[in-house]
């Protein structure tokens, strides 16, 4: 996109001018450049104690995990039927958080939301990490992961192939492939950051950043030849990322499973997806804005948008998930409406509610501009709102697996023990560990695109003027 | 300027190196013989058996058939040594040979009526079940054909040996590349069919 | 398999459902007929499994987990519907053996992402241990839950020397990790198989027979090829009216037998025969 | 499955033990490997033997002492798995859970493989040549013992070892062959002995289309009961029997009955009576018993009976009606009926009831009589192990040997065996692996394993004619350090007496001369050593005989007035022990399969439970899992409660068999040890323990554990159509296809 000052131009833009001004029209470029790179230099002490807090926390998942490989799964008290415990649940709940960068950077971007400008980059990272993390999980829950290529097609000397009917390899391709692809998206809108870096910096990191900005110059040509691409790898990823949570949802819709058979599976998991992205770009949010001191970035305007975003989409998942119960409940499918009874009575009931509660209930607090407004509540809502989403992908696996269609192996007290909860403990420790490095080594806030941003809002002010 | 192209440079070597390692299995014959240690094509590693036993002499010089000794092979999923007292059978009689070293130690196995602890050649994982018994039916006597020809499909040509030595990679694409291939079902006819293509029929 | 072949043979990896009599045309279809009036739930079965397929035996602890590994197990009901009517069980107990049913069309092939559990063209639903990376998706599908998953490194436990002189060699001993389930006693049919076929000849029936039905003190399990028209197998199928490809039998009223869950389209390979109780004593 | 069963002595030997490594690489190992492991290489094997391929040798099974015919599959000179043998007409090419884990005998980590001897506390392991010496000192040619001062203590035993024994004890001129089982049936075949004139009637089980059962459980833990399976299979085919199930808890054989009635324990033979009084009405039937007791058994009308019994009393006479519509039928009684202070008189009036119907020679006959009868089995008692207990305690017993048996385990409270066992100056024990007795003895003596060992068996229960089992070794010795027990014996007779064994170098000789000396009696004409080769190669000599006519005694059923059961206020509860078809009295408990085998009906594992019907449970909130102490008057034993509703709601039911402290890793601290809570209730005809007739009273402990089984939150099929029942009348079983009425 070529930003001329044509009147068109900022009509379009015009609409998304809000009473309240999402940033400080007038703040200075070299502001910002000083601002972003500082973050990188000397974030406040919080940021070590997250960071700290972080490493030991996924130092017990690493220790669970070794302890759980060298002894076999039976280590995680999984048994017949809960063949998968927490680990696909959590494996859900990843792939689902990865949801929300993309919804920011290549959705937004393409309807000209520039509000998302001074954010996407860090939702973009936590794509990233929380599909790393997801990734694990895959390995983690494998029975014998040393063995794991064998899912990926490719000629060996064995002459075989993996089996292409299985939703488990879609799986594997699409989320290698949304995996990339999102590393490249991620790498590739930071590169004129990049060289804004390999300029302000010495030493070492000189050369690193010089390595990686590519030979960014800033020349014309490359900002003409860098939007274009950008603006394909953004199409490219928006059908990607539907993709891919759809063919987790296939993984549980195209078995037989009682309570999984359903067709409304993948919008639902879609839509629980991004529900659970923005909830934690909330929660990343208002860490990063203190962290880092970005105040002037992280506005509380754009909070706001990001929260009134976030209720639309729980009133989706809440529609899509009374879909799910109704056409249980309604249904011709004997089976699958005690599996759902089971779930409202049965021994996860009281997670169920609390699924229901926090997923449709409470982001009615959403509603109130006040309570928008108000960092704490927000900061506790975002986590609940996830805590409630983690529960949904629980309440997928755990109590269908408990309740299939042969009541001889039904289970009745299944739950986690220390080795699944420690795994998926550090999982939460790997993912803010590496986020907080790329925080720390690569801008968080996207100079370039923040520029543009005060540019244009600056152009429309005057326009509006 | 000069800095993209040094950065395309170590793009583009990356991208050739990754692609190379991914193409290598294409290559026909490539994958299979990878699995030998010392290359395609050659022997598998110099095993040392408790008497170097000639195979050169008895299936080369004397044409003696395979099966003469491993006379389990055609009604046994395994081939097997044979037994001691079949060695004995014919060296007890052969004067000329017996103050031989080797024969000399066969003949102190004997007399401690100790079995020889003959090392593995040919040794497929344990979950693996490959059949002699079928293979030699069908191709020795359903197909008619050389019994060397039949032996040696695997075992190479072993009458050029002193002990045996693997020459084959055994690995599953090998297996599969030959069970893919069409094979007259006897010597009289013209039809012909290829080796099973299920699972189950070599993995226990 | 190399690419071209993949690409020439790509129908045959769609996994198709049973039609009609597809099977006849075949040398082996191996079923089962299961006896419900005649089983006692008397446990030889499952002991007889254990010895003939190395299944290891897990202990106490890991069984309270629910981590047992008995292919064939007898489940033991007081009641059809969802409450026990009575002060008594006064019709007696309920005993259902229950092993891998050999689904014609197996809701775990499907989702296997390796093929390490594919369809044998005798009709069985092969579990291969090597090939197996241990996702677990087969046992998530599977509707009777028959697939037992190594949890632990049962070799290094289950067999303290000299028990481990007593594994079967025939059959691989499962390290942690893989998957596994009722074969069949495929080791006995492929050596069976093997032996008719030098002999120029197909199995005969009651030639090779599983462990579990070997042993039945009372005979109620019979085994069998479905595609043999003289064997008691497929005889008892033909007189129960029993159609291996449809998924709602039409059948006499007074007919014992019947398949589980047939109504998933599983098309099991397995045909139990209906309880008989006196009513009148 | 090569089925070639030929026999020959040495094919061990030359063979060895080998290629038991190969299978345990796993799946793991996926590299083609050169020169890492060892081909099969053997120096002058038999022409049958072809690695890869398993020989099959027929034995005799010796888990328990039906005398099934086993077939053991041996490969690389392993012996792999048992199966039935078709040859034995006992168990019909068929085998059990329990036959099929005697590899776990042959094969059990916790084997003795040396001889031990007492050193202080301990037994410590000594040289063979040592352990003999000892054992020669006491019990060889200059052994002065004799009479009383010697005795030999062991579990159900027949056949030549049986023989062996009995000359051992006759050198020292005694007879004190003890032969002690925990788990009697003395009282059952008295009164069968008193009714019928024989103690082990046959039983036509396929002959009756009616079997009224009073807590026989002929397909659990009965005699025979392979051979019982394969009968009932028959039974239930066209035209199909019906199967009625008479007891306080709901064992194997009632859990397959069309009709299972609760009843108080202890009152079976009130019911019988009961019936028999109802069966009189019917004039058929009036004449068959003598006038005086026609007209005692009118006092059991049914009202009488029913609250007795605590069964309606509209079910008595339904069954009557039954009993008199469907003959022939057949009436057992069963070790529930059998275990009680008066258990003699209702086994008697439970048989009586067979009289009345005229059974006899239709679905009861007697066993054929036997040509060897020294080589049958005799009973076993908990009566044997009480006289040898006082002669312990008075000090007369100098000398105790201890083979099978395993009293310290099995002994109730008061019968102190352990504690008086000390006052036997020498104790020898022959075992395969250390139990709870053998730890208490001076010497104890490793032997082979039955897979390893020559021997002759006899069945107590001989169904068709006389079977003559033979058992021979189905692979190499594991442990060089055992020997057989024949031997051992041999060993000391020849020290005993020099002249008459001389002939025997070993058991193996002594056994071969005995059989084919018994070879006219087979009336063949193959020569000695083609008849020894085919006994071997068969597993079994079979000789054809008339059945024993049975003799009609009704005058030996007393009936007496209706006595009710008399309740105990301190111990309210009815105490039934139920006895796995696997377990048995414990002495299986160190094998895992059958540890791990669950119980049929309540699919439990490893472990001791109480079961309490659900009303009681109810009554006292109790849940399943509740740790209760089931507390008699002798001792108190805890476990995990389970709910359990075929069951009399007073009454609760513990397995026996469980409890081990000392018998190897599978056994030890797996459940409680039920034999430990037995009051000294006695039958008072045979003065035999009775099993069924401890009272308790039950108390909650307050912890809870889980219940370990196979059984989910729920045992109802809820709807979904697993096991599907379809009444009798319109089963067409007839037009059914069946290889068993072919």
């Amino acid at each position: 996109m070529i930003h001329t000052t044509d009147e068109s131009d900022i009509e379009i833009e015009r609409r998304f001018v809000p009473k309240a001004k999402d940033i400080n029209e007038d703040i200075a470029w070299a502001q910002i450049n000083k601002d972003v790179l500082r973050s990188m230099e000397r974030p406040r002490l919080m940021y070590w104690v997250i960071f700290l807090a972080s490493l030991a926390l996924f130092s017990v998942g690493v220790y669970c995990e070794v302890y759980q490989y060298r002894n076999g799964l039976g280590a995680a008290d999984l048994e017949n039927p809960q063949v998968w415990g927490l680990y696909i649940a959590t494996f859900i709940f990843w792939i689902g958080m990865s949801h929300s960068g993309t919804l920011l950077s290549a959705i937004l971007h393409i309807m000209h939301a520039d509000w998302r400008k001074p954010i996407y980059r860090f939702a973009e990272a936590m794509t990233t990490f929380s599909l790393m993390t997801a990734g694990l999980f895959v390995l983690v829950h494998l029975g014998r992961v040393w063995q794991f290529y064998y899912v990926v097609a490719y000629p060996n000397e064995r002459w075989t192939w993996p089996n292409f009917n299985s939703p488990l390899v879609w799986d594997a391709t699409a989320i290698g492939t949304y995996l990339t692809s999102s590393i490249v998206f991620l790498y590739f809108g930071m590169i004129p950051d990049l060289a804004i870096c390999r300029d302000n910096a010495k030493g070492f990191r000189k050369k690193f950043y010089w390595f990686l900005s590519a030979g960014w110059q800033g020349t014309d040509r490359q900002w003409a030849n860098f939007r274009v691409a950008y603006m394909t790898l953004a199409c490219f990823l928006i059908p990607l990322a539907v993709s891919v949570h759809s063919i987790v949802a296939s993984d549980f819709a195209v078995s037989q499973q009682p309570g999984w058979h359903i067709t409304s599976f993948p919008p639902y998991f879609v839509a629980g997806a991004l529900y659970s992205g923005c909830a934690a770009i909330i929660t990343l949010f208002i860490i990063l804005r203190y962290v880092f001191r970005f105040e002037a970035y992280m506005t509380m305007p754009i909070l706001d948008k990001t929260c009134r975003l976030t209720f639309a989409i729980a009133m989706v998942w809440t529609y899509l998930n009374l879909i799910e119960y109704a056409s249980a409940w309604y249904g011709n499918d004997e089976y699958a409406k005690q599996a759902l009874i089971f779930r409202a009575t049965g021994t996860y009931a009281p997670y169920w509610w609390a699924m229901n509660f926090l997923g449709s209930i409470v982001p009615f607090v959403l509603v109130f501009k006040s309570l928008r407004n108000h960092l704490p509540t927000m900061m506790v809502v975002s986590l609940l709102l996830n805590v409630g989403m983690w529960l949904e992908r629980f309440m997928i696996i755990t109590p269908t697996l408990a309740h299939g269609y042969y009541p001889w192996t039904w289970t009745g007290d299944w739950w986690p023990n220390w080795v699944q909860i420690g795994i998926v403990a550090g999982s939460f420790g790997w993912f803010s560990m590496l986020f907080m490095l790329f925080c720390k080594i690569f801008p968080a806030v996207s100079m370039y695109e923040v520029k543009e941003m005060v540019y244009h809002r600056f152009m429309a002010s005057k326009a509006r003027a | 300027m000069k800095v993209r192209v040094k950065n395309c440079l170590i793009w583009l070597s990356i991208w050739v190196f990754s692609s190379a390692a991914m193409a290598e299995p294409f290559v026909q014959g490539g994958a299979i013989g990878s699995q030998t240690e010392d290359g395609f094509n050659a022997l598998g590693p110099v095993v040392e058996q408790p008497i170097e036993f000639p195979h050169n002499t008895h299936a080369g010089q004397m044409g003696i058939n395979c099966m003469y000794c491993h006379t389990y092979a055609r009604r046994s999923g395994v081939s097997g040594i044979p037994r001691l007292d079949k060695c004995m059978g014919c060296h007890n009689l052969i004067e000329s040979v017996k103050d031989r070293p080797r024969i000399k130690k066969l003949f102190e196995y004997w007399e401690k009526k100790e079995p020889i602890p003959w090392k593995k050649v040919h040794d497929l994982p344990d979950f693996v079940r490959f059949n002699h018994e079928r293979h030699i039916q069908r191709f020795y006597f359903k197909e008619d054909r050389p019994v060397r020809e039949v032996c040696g499909y695997c075992h190479g040509d072993i009458a050029s040996m002193t002990t045996a030595r693997r020459v084959k990679a055994l690995s599953m694409g090998w297996c599969v590349s030959c069970h893919q291939k069409e094979h007259l079902e006897s010597a009289g006819t013209t039809k012909t069919s290829n080796g099973p293509n299920d699972c189950w029929q070599c993995h226990k | 398999m190399s690419l071209s072949n993949l690409i020439k043979n790509w129908s045959s990896l769609r996994v198709k459902r049973p039609y009609e009599d597809q099977y006849k045309d075949k040398d082996y279809k191996w079923a089962m007929v299961i006896d419900l009036d005649a089983c006692t739930g008397c446990n030889a079965c499952t002991t007889a499994c254990y010895a003939e397929n190395n299944l290891p035996v897990v202990g106490r602890e890991a069984f309270s987990k629910g981590q047992a590994m008995h292919w064939i197990r007898i489940e033991r009901y007081w009641g059809e519907g969802e409450e026990m009517k009575g002060r008594f069980p006064d019709r007696g107990a309920q005993f259902l053996p229950m092993l891998c049913q050999q689904c014609e069309s197996a809701p775990c092939e499907v989702v296997c992402p390796v093929g390490a559990t594919h369809h044998t063209p005798d009709g069985l639903n092969s579990q291969v241990y090597n090939r197996c990376i241990g996702s677990r998706y087969c046992s998530a599908n599977c509707p009777y839950k028959v697939r037992y998953f190594n949890w632990w490194q049962y070799p290094e436990r289950a067999w303290p020397n000299p028990l481990e002189l007593q594994l079967n060699p025939d059959v691989t001993v499962r390290s942690k990790g893989v998957m596994e389930k009722c074969t069949f006693c495929v080791q006995r049919l492929t050596e069976a198989k093997g032996r008719a076929r030098t002999e120029g000849r197909r199995v005969a029936d009651g030639e090779v027979v599983t462990a579990c039905a070997q042993a039945c003190p009372t005979s109620a399990i019979t085994f069998g090829n479905l595609a043999d028209d003289k064997s008691q197998v497929a005889r008892t199928w033909e007189r129960q009216q029993i159609k291996l490809a449809s998924d709602r039998q039409e059948k006499d009223e007074n007919l014992r037998g019947y398949r589980i869950l047939e109504d998933l389209r599983t098309y099991p390979s397995i045909v139990y025969m209906e309880r008989v109780r006196d009513s009148e004593a | 499955m090569s089925n070639s069963n030929i026999d020959r002595r040495d094919f061990l030997r030359v063979l060895g033990i080998s290629g038991a490594a190969a299978t345990l690489a796993g799946c793991g190992n996926t590299s083609i490997e050169s020169g890492a492991e060892l081909v099969e290489s053997y120096v002058q094997p038999e022409d049958f033997v072809v690695p890869g391929v398993g020989v099959f040798y027929a034995s005799t099974c010796t888990q328990c002492g039906s005398g099934c015919g086993i077939m053991g599959r041996v490969r690389e000179g392993r012996l792999l798995k048992l199966e039935g043998n078709p040859k034995s007409g006992i168990s019909g090419g068929k085998i059990c859970g329990l036959g099929q884990a005697g590899v776990q005998v042959h094969y059990n980590p916790d084997r003795l493989t040396t001889p031990m001897m007492r050193e202080g506390e301990t037994l410590k392991p000594v040289s063979w040549d040592k352990a003999m010496a000892v054992l020669t000192a006491r019990l060889g040619s200059s052994s002065a013992l004799s009479g009383d001062q010697i005795a030999v203590l062991t579990g159900e035993i027949s056949g030549h070892q049986k023989v062996l024994l009995g000359l051992l004890l006759e050198s020292f001129n005694s007879t004190n062959h003890v032969v002690y089982d925990a788990l009697s049936p003395t009282i059952g075949r008295a009164a069968c002995k008193a009714v019928l004139g024989v103690e082990q009637p046959v039983l036509q089980i396929d002959k009756a289309r009616l079997i009224l059962s009073f807590g026989n459980d002929f397909l659990g833990a009965g005699p025979s009961p392979v051979h019982m399976a394969a009968q009932y299979a028959r039974f239930r085919k066209a035209p199909r029997g019906t199967l009625i199930q008479i007891e306080p808890r709901m064992t194997l054989t009632g859990a397959n009955a069309d009709r299972w009635y609760a009843i108080i324990p202890g009152t079976e033979g009130v019911f019988a009576l009961g019936l028999a009084h109802s069966l009189l009405q019917h004039q058929e039937y009036a004449h068959a018993v003598s006038a005086d007791i026609a007209e005692a058994l009118k006092q059991y009308d049914k009202d009488t009976v029913s609250e007795i019994t605590g069964v309606h009393a509209d079910a008595l006479s339904h069954i009557a009606g039954m009993l008199w519509e469907r003959s022939p039928n057949l009436v057992l009684s069963g070790p529930a009926a059998e275990g009680h202070a008066h258990g003699f008189d209702n086994a008697a009036a439970i048989l009586l009831l067979n009289l009345i119907l005229d059974n006899r020679g239709k679905t009861l006959q007697g066993q054929a009589s036997h040509p060897f009868p020294q080589l049958t089995p005799i009973t076993g008692s908990t009566g044997a192990l009480t006289r040898l207990n006082q002669a312990v305690t008075a000090g007369k017993c100098q000398a105790l040997v201890v083979i099978g048996s395993n009293p310290v385990f099995t002994a109730p409270t008061f019968v102190p065996f352990a504690n008086n066992l000390s006052k036997v100056p020498f104790k020898v024990a022959f075992v395969t692996q250390l139990d709870e007795t053998a730890r208490q003895c001076d010497l104890v003596l490793p032997l082979l394993s039955p897979m390893e060992d020559f021997g002759t068996h006899v069945a107590g229960y001989q169904p068709a004619g006389v079977d003559l089992m033979i058992q021979q070794p189905l692979m190499e010795r594991l442990y060089p350090e055992t020997r057989g027990l024949g031997d051992i014996l041999l060993d000391l007779l020849k020290q005993r007496k020099p002249d008459a064994y001389k002939a025997f170098p070993d058991y193996y000789a002594y056994i071969k001369t005995a059989v084919t000396k018994a070879k006219p009696v087979f009336r063949t004409t193959s020569s000695d050593d083609n008849f020894w080769e085919d006994a071997l190669r068969n597993g079994v000599l079979h000789l054809d005989g008339p059945p024993a006519a049975l003799e009609t005694h009704a005058a030996a059923v007393k009936v007496d007035k209706p006595r009710s059961v008399v309740t105990d206020v301190h111990y309210p509860f009815y105490f039934v022990p139920s006895v796995k078809a696997d377990l048995r009295d414990g002495r299986h408990a160190n094998l895992p399969w059958l540890q791990e085998s669950p119980d049929p009906l309540t699919t439990i594992v490893w472990d001791s439970w109480v079961e309490i019907h659900p009303t009681t449970a109810a009554e006292m909130q109790i849940r399943e899992g509740d740790i209760l102490e089931v507390q008699s008057a002798t001792g108190s034993v805890m476990a995990k409660a389970y709910l359990f509703p075929g069951i009399q709601p007073d009454t609760v039911s513990m397995p026996l068999g469980q409890g081990h402290t000392a018998y190897g890793r599978y056994a030890d601290g797996m459940g409680v040890n039920t034999f430990k809570i037995f009051d000294p209730v006695f039958d008072e005809h045979t003065g035999e323990l009775a099993l069924y007739a401890t009272r308790v009273i039950i108390k909650k402990t307050g912890e809870h554990a889980n219940v370990v089984k196979d059984e989910g939150p729920t045992a109802l099929q809820q709807g979904r159509k697993l096991v599907v029942t379809m009444a009798a009348d319109q089963a067409q079983l007839a037009k059914e296809i069946s290889r068993v009425t072919q």
